[in-house]
């Protein structure tokens, strides 16, 4: 069982790099556009080490997830607070409707003069394209599971006299809508994570992960490059196990309702 | 497209949106390509060099206008391309916030200044710059971003100074919320800029074709070198750059229209960036293993030889002095 | 008994009232058409009718839960507009929240009426006891069959100790020595503490054991067909003549 | 009625327009730092005129509005596809996940250089831009959506006699998962967006309205740039609106059971 | 009736059935002590017993959707492990599908069994109209109320026509003289095709009036306290005197 479910996880990687090996020894085999996994993965332990000036990649690393905590921390607190009452109450919910509805397609990168005219060019200007890129999914998510709370439950609450809407919401709307905001939160800090590289496009430091691409990519280092995005999938990765173990905590109670369990 | 040695149907070059590639501007708008060479130049505009070298890599433009250093690591890997012709030598300004107190290269310590990233001809410049003039560089706070960047940053007064190619410095002049403090021609005279390179392949098998586009490469380059063409490039430079008529007034700013590659002083240039981007780490083989490329490794100055016989006749056919 | 002194007083007042449904295809589905009922202070009613017939829209209006009525409704005097404190409501399908256990389920209402936590448990667990589910404490609704969902929901619900207690068929789902005992004991708590209560069940048996007044519903469009007082003694005699009696009127009245 | 709701939806826009007046007369008086709403206002009338060499709104949109329906149909498409069946099968989902969660974190531009190899320089290749951002949103929440589905139905329609998979995924999954995958395309729609300006910055096309938020950087003019921006916004609200229509359509069952309606 | 010819084999065989549910705090619940039934071909079995004894759980591994227990489960001499297109069950909680309609969610087992969907339309509204919810064909499930979603559950199954029927108090929900016309509608279509029910019920009466065979549970751990067989004439008269002796007696033993 335990040996079935690691070459379960196994499979899909296997497959990709086994793929990714054959098309560049068939199609490519042109090492400035593209390397061959088995040319990263040695890139990629010589960059964990450090070996090659201006590439130490777990350096890289801490500076980005300090960028992403600052950024997808206050995300998450603002998206959720505003995800709540908008989904609950609906005059709220119309009141913000259309700035947030112009607003959110706008992309993180073109924020960037924005940023540097409110943050000049420091760690919270980074932190706020990634704000900019987390917020939305975490608001989104959270006011349509608001929204979607069954009526019964609320009309239950009311009828045991929880009469004041910050009880209604406290132990009603928050614990229902909790599965949602928490999709909410891994959608979204995933896309966080994913600004990382806009975020760092700019100047505001000579480490991160998403600076380092952009440096690799002008050095046009295929491996490098693919190093550091496999770094920012890796991280990626071990940031969505976090949210997915806590996930899994807050919402035992859903483990007999639903048919899977979320993973 | 394909480089076979069939007739070519089209010529896809690429360049950017900067005034040092006015050349390329030039023959695809008076239609000089159909003229001369028989065949449409398709053109492709990257906002910098990073995508246009990966285009450029995986074989979708046979020539670029770009910056020296961008092709480079490419070429340390064994690209089959070469540098066949100089687009410009300078034309790079360190520009400050109005209130900069500017006194020489020593007035940049403690300061803060945003440039391309190292690696770049700005850095390099920068750099020797400072040297040279006994600025210890780790005094100097330098930030890496593009002209955008540089200047937002400038308007944000994020910081104090930003070093970026023309026509960038003069936006922040004739905005009024920068000044151009030094030109690189003083830092650095001479110092190469943006090259035309050009895939082997190409020089292989359509030689005809690749000489009299460097022959048209030089004669635009003269033409814009003209005073007289100022008011022609002028316009030229507001319908394809989409830059306002008051910064392209400035054309060519500290920008020299050189094309010699075969030019001593441009060679050492050229040798000097080779040398640094090998000391950054840069240039490597296939193999990884660092390269130590030279100048005759990576220009081509047969074929400018050649496309300078033929520019006397070419003109004729055009109808130009 | 604060109330006690009130006894008497009429608590609820229902006048004309009309309310109809429209589907989500447009059609219109009248049910009630025209209620009128008083319900005194302390009073144990009963609403029996056939299914569908708009006994949960009734309760729902009563309850605040509802406002898009004709007609008037009138709480101690004042007009129902929303859910009050006052007035708490068993649902037909228990409508027990899935992420709190069977404990914290009995504890919500004590804890929004901002009583200490120790304090809640401790009652909750009185109630507990007394429905039968001791040992369910931490259990999670999905965790208990239909039968002990309903008696937490019945739980819940008393421990609030509310001035009105609403409730729609609360025993439906228990086999009948539980019913049973679970009618003695809601008897005994309204004695003890003489709620008003509006109850309804489908069991006419059930209706006549507890209550003062059996309300009879008709089919759609609804009207009240009759209201029946039961003045039994309590504790009542299944089997009593009179018992019988009533309950062979109030079915005959509901088919007829 | 009609007009307080009308009141509330322009609450927001009006106190950001104001604000944003504001902060510019008192903090910034300068129109090339920042242009104020009043600029923005003519120039965005003026690029919609097509008056501006080389700044023609309307055709820009259109170009971006190619891509983004490129790449965000084939997103939906696979990311529902996938989505169902990992949700349902869990050892479908196990098989994937690592793939998955490591490629997911990597951000749209990131692609670029592998984008340029494989697709040159063509619209699919913006189109591929877009759909690495639109993928994964919609294939989270379909998937989690999928393995939400209450147990309660799909033993339903076991017992009914639904016994082949494809059955009740067809019958009872994709119609319970259907809300979840409907806040996947909002979300990732919105991503794929605000991908265009990523899928616009590496010479795919001389049009596009990220392409042109990049001109307008470089050759500095707020006032283009915000226009631009807003003009994301704007062809971003009317998107979102069509898919919240469609979505009220599709889930009028659920209008009577939750609370608040979503939008 | 194909399987007519077979009537008296034995359909359903359950040898020394355990069960146990793990709670989430861990604890253990042991609910089914050594179950041991055989169930011929074409019976009406009933099956009482206190709430919370393992009612549903039984029919729910009947349904082959429960495959965590100890012992044997054969269907016609096969090993249940999964559900079957021979078996449908009724739930306690109606589990109707909230996005189809009435007259959808009546079609669904028919759809599934590939039957053309003029035709299944035909069919569901034929039972729409036995259970009386003509008029609600388009309505969704949270515009009926408990009575007619129930009815809905029952029509649900019924269309399937199924050779093995499992339904969990169908009736529960229903007043008085709708649930009398039901019973006795569900032994009229019993004895037309004699499908194998096993029905569960709070009422004894019921139990009583519908089957050949009445199972009593105990309390948990559950074991089979009495099996009585009902030779009763059908229709039955529920106030003859061999009726109410069996109620009383079952009333007895589970009350014992
Ligand atoms: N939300 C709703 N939308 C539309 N119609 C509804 C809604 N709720 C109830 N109805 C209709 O109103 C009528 C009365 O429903 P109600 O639930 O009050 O009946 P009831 O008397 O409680 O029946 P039962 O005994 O079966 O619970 C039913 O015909 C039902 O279809
Ligand atoms: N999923 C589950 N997890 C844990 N315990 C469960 C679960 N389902 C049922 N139980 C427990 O098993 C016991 C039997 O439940 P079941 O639903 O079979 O009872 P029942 O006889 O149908 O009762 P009722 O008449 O009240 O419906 C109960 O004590 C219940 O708490
Ligand atoms: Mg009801
Ligand atoms: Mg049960």
């Amino acid at each position: 069982m335990k040996l079935r479910d690691m070459l379960l996880y196994l499979a899909s990687p296997l497959l990709f790099i086994l793929g990714w090996e054959l098309y560049y020894d068939i199609f490519i085999r042109n090492p400035f556009v593209l390397a061959p996994p088995s040319k990263v993965f040695i890139t990629f332990i010589i960059l964990l080490s450090g070996r090659v000036a201006n590439f130490f990649m777990p350096l890289d690393a801490l500076y980005s997830l300090y960028h992403y905590l600052m950024g997808f921390s206050i995300a998450t607190l603002s998206g959720f607070t505003l995800g709540i009452l908008a989904g609950y109450i609906e005059s709220f919910r119309k009141s913000i409707y259309l700035l947030v509805e112009i607003i959110r397609p706008i992309p993180p990168i073109a924020w960037i003069p924005i940023a540097i005219l409110l943050f000049k060019l420091t760690h919270e200007a980074a932190a706020f394209i990634i704000f900019i890129g987390a917020f939305f999914p975490v608001l989104l998510n959270t006011s349509t599971g608001a929204s979607s709370v069954e009526k019964e439950y609320i009309e239950a609450a009311m009828t045991l006299g929880a009469t004041k809407t910050s009880q209604i919401l406290l132990k009603v709307v928050i614990p229902a809508t909790l599965p949602s905001f928490l999709t909410g939160v891994r959608v979204g800090s995933g896309v966080a994570w994913m600004c990382v590289v806009a975020a760092e496009l700019f100047g505001v430091s000579s480490y991160g992960l998403g600076y380092k691409i952009e440096l690799g990519r002008m050095y046009h280092s295929p491996d490098i490059v693919i190093s550091y995005m496999l770094m920012i999938g890796v991280v990626g990765l071990i940031l969505d196990r976090m949210w997915t173990k806590l996930e899994e905590t807050l919402l035992k109670w859903r483990r007999g309702i639903t048919w899977g369990r979320s993973s | 497209f394909s480089a076979g040695k069939k007739a070519i149907k089209q010529i896809p070059v690429s360049c950017q949106p900067s005034w040092h590639h006015t050349a390329i501007y030039l023959i695809k708008e008076k239609g000089w390509d159909v003229k001369i060479l028989g065949v449409n130049i398709t053109l492709t505009v990257f906002p910098s060099g990073p995508p246009q070298m990966e285009a450029f890599g995986a074989g979708q433009h046979v020539i670029a206008y770009v910056g020296a250093t961008p092709p480079l690591p490419l070429l340390a890997k064994g690209m089959d391309a070469k540098i066949v012709a100089v687009a410009n030598t300078e034309g790079s300004s360190i520009i400050a916030v109005p209130e900069f107190q500017y006194t020489g290269p020593s007035s940049l310590e403690g300061k803060t200044i945003m440039t391309y990233p190292p690696g770049s001809i700005q850095y390099t410049v920068l750099m020797k710059w400072l040297t040279d003039n006994g600025v210890n560089v780790s005094k100097v706070n330098v930030k890496s971003g593009g002209p955008a960047e540089i200047l937002e940053a400038l308007r944000a007064k994020a910081v104090d100074l930003g070093f970026a190619p023309d026509p960038t410095p003069y936006n922040a002049v004739v905005n009024g919320y920068g000044k151009i403090v030094i030109s690189s021609k003083d830092m650095v005279p001479g110092h190469p800029c943006c090259v035309v390179l050009m895939r082997g392949d190409f020089i292989r098998e359509n030689k005809e074709v690749a000489v009299k586009f460097l022959a048209l490469h030089i004669i635009a380059e003269e033409y814009i070198s003209d005073p007289r063409n100022k008011e022609e490039v002028v316009s030229l430079l507001v319908k394809y750059l989409g830059i306002s008529r008051e910064v392209a007034e400035n054309f060519p700013g500290t920008t020299n229209f050189q094309t010699d590659p075969r030019n001593k002083n441009w060679l050492n240039g050229m040798d000097l960036l080779c040398d640094e981007l090998y000391k950054l780490g840069i240039t490597k083989d296939s193999n990884g293993n660092p390269v130590r490329l030279a100048p005759k490794d990576i220009v081509d100055s047969a074929l400018y030889g050649e496309a300078l016989k033929l520019v006397p006749q070419i003109k004729k056919e055009l109808g130009l002095p | 008994m604060e109330e006690g002194d009130n006894l008497g007083e009429k608590l609820l007042m229902v006048r004309n009232l009309k309310k109809y449904f429209k589907g989500q295809n447009g059609k219109i589905l009248e049910v009630l058409d025209g209620i009128n009922l008083d319900i005194t202070r302390g009073e144990f009613t009963s609403i029996v009718g056939p299914s569908g017939c708009g006994k949960t829209t009734f309760l729902r209006i009563l309850a605040g839960l509802d406002t898009q009525y004709e007609g008037e409704v009138y709480l101690k005097g004042e007009k129902v507009t929303k859910p009050g404190i006052s007035t708490t409501m068993v649902f037909q399908d228990f409508a027990l929240f899935p992420w709190r256990t069977v404990l914290k389920n009995i504890t919500f209402g004590l804890e929004v009426r901002g009583m200490r936590m120790e304090e809640a448990i401790e009652k909750a667990r009185e109630y507990i006891k007394l429905v039968g589910l001791d040992g369910f404490e931490n259990a999670y609704p999905h965790e208990l069959s239909g039968g002990m969902k309903q008696k937490v929901a019945l739980a819940r619900a008393l421990v609030c100790n509310p001035e009105v207690l609403l409730m729609d068929e609360p025993l439906a789902s228990l086999d009948l020595q539980t019913r049973n005992m679970m009618q003695a004991e809601l008897v005994n708590i309204w004695q003890r503490t003489r709620k008003t209560i509006v109850y309804v069940t489908h069991n006419i048996e059930e209706a006549v054991f507890l209550s003062d007044k059996v309300v009879i519903f008709s089919k759609r469009p609804t009207k009240i067909k009759d209201i029946l007082e039961v003045e039994l003694e309590r504790p009542r005699d299944r089997f009593s003549e009179e018992f019988v009696r009533l309950r062979a009127k109030i079915a005959s009245i509901l088919a007829s």
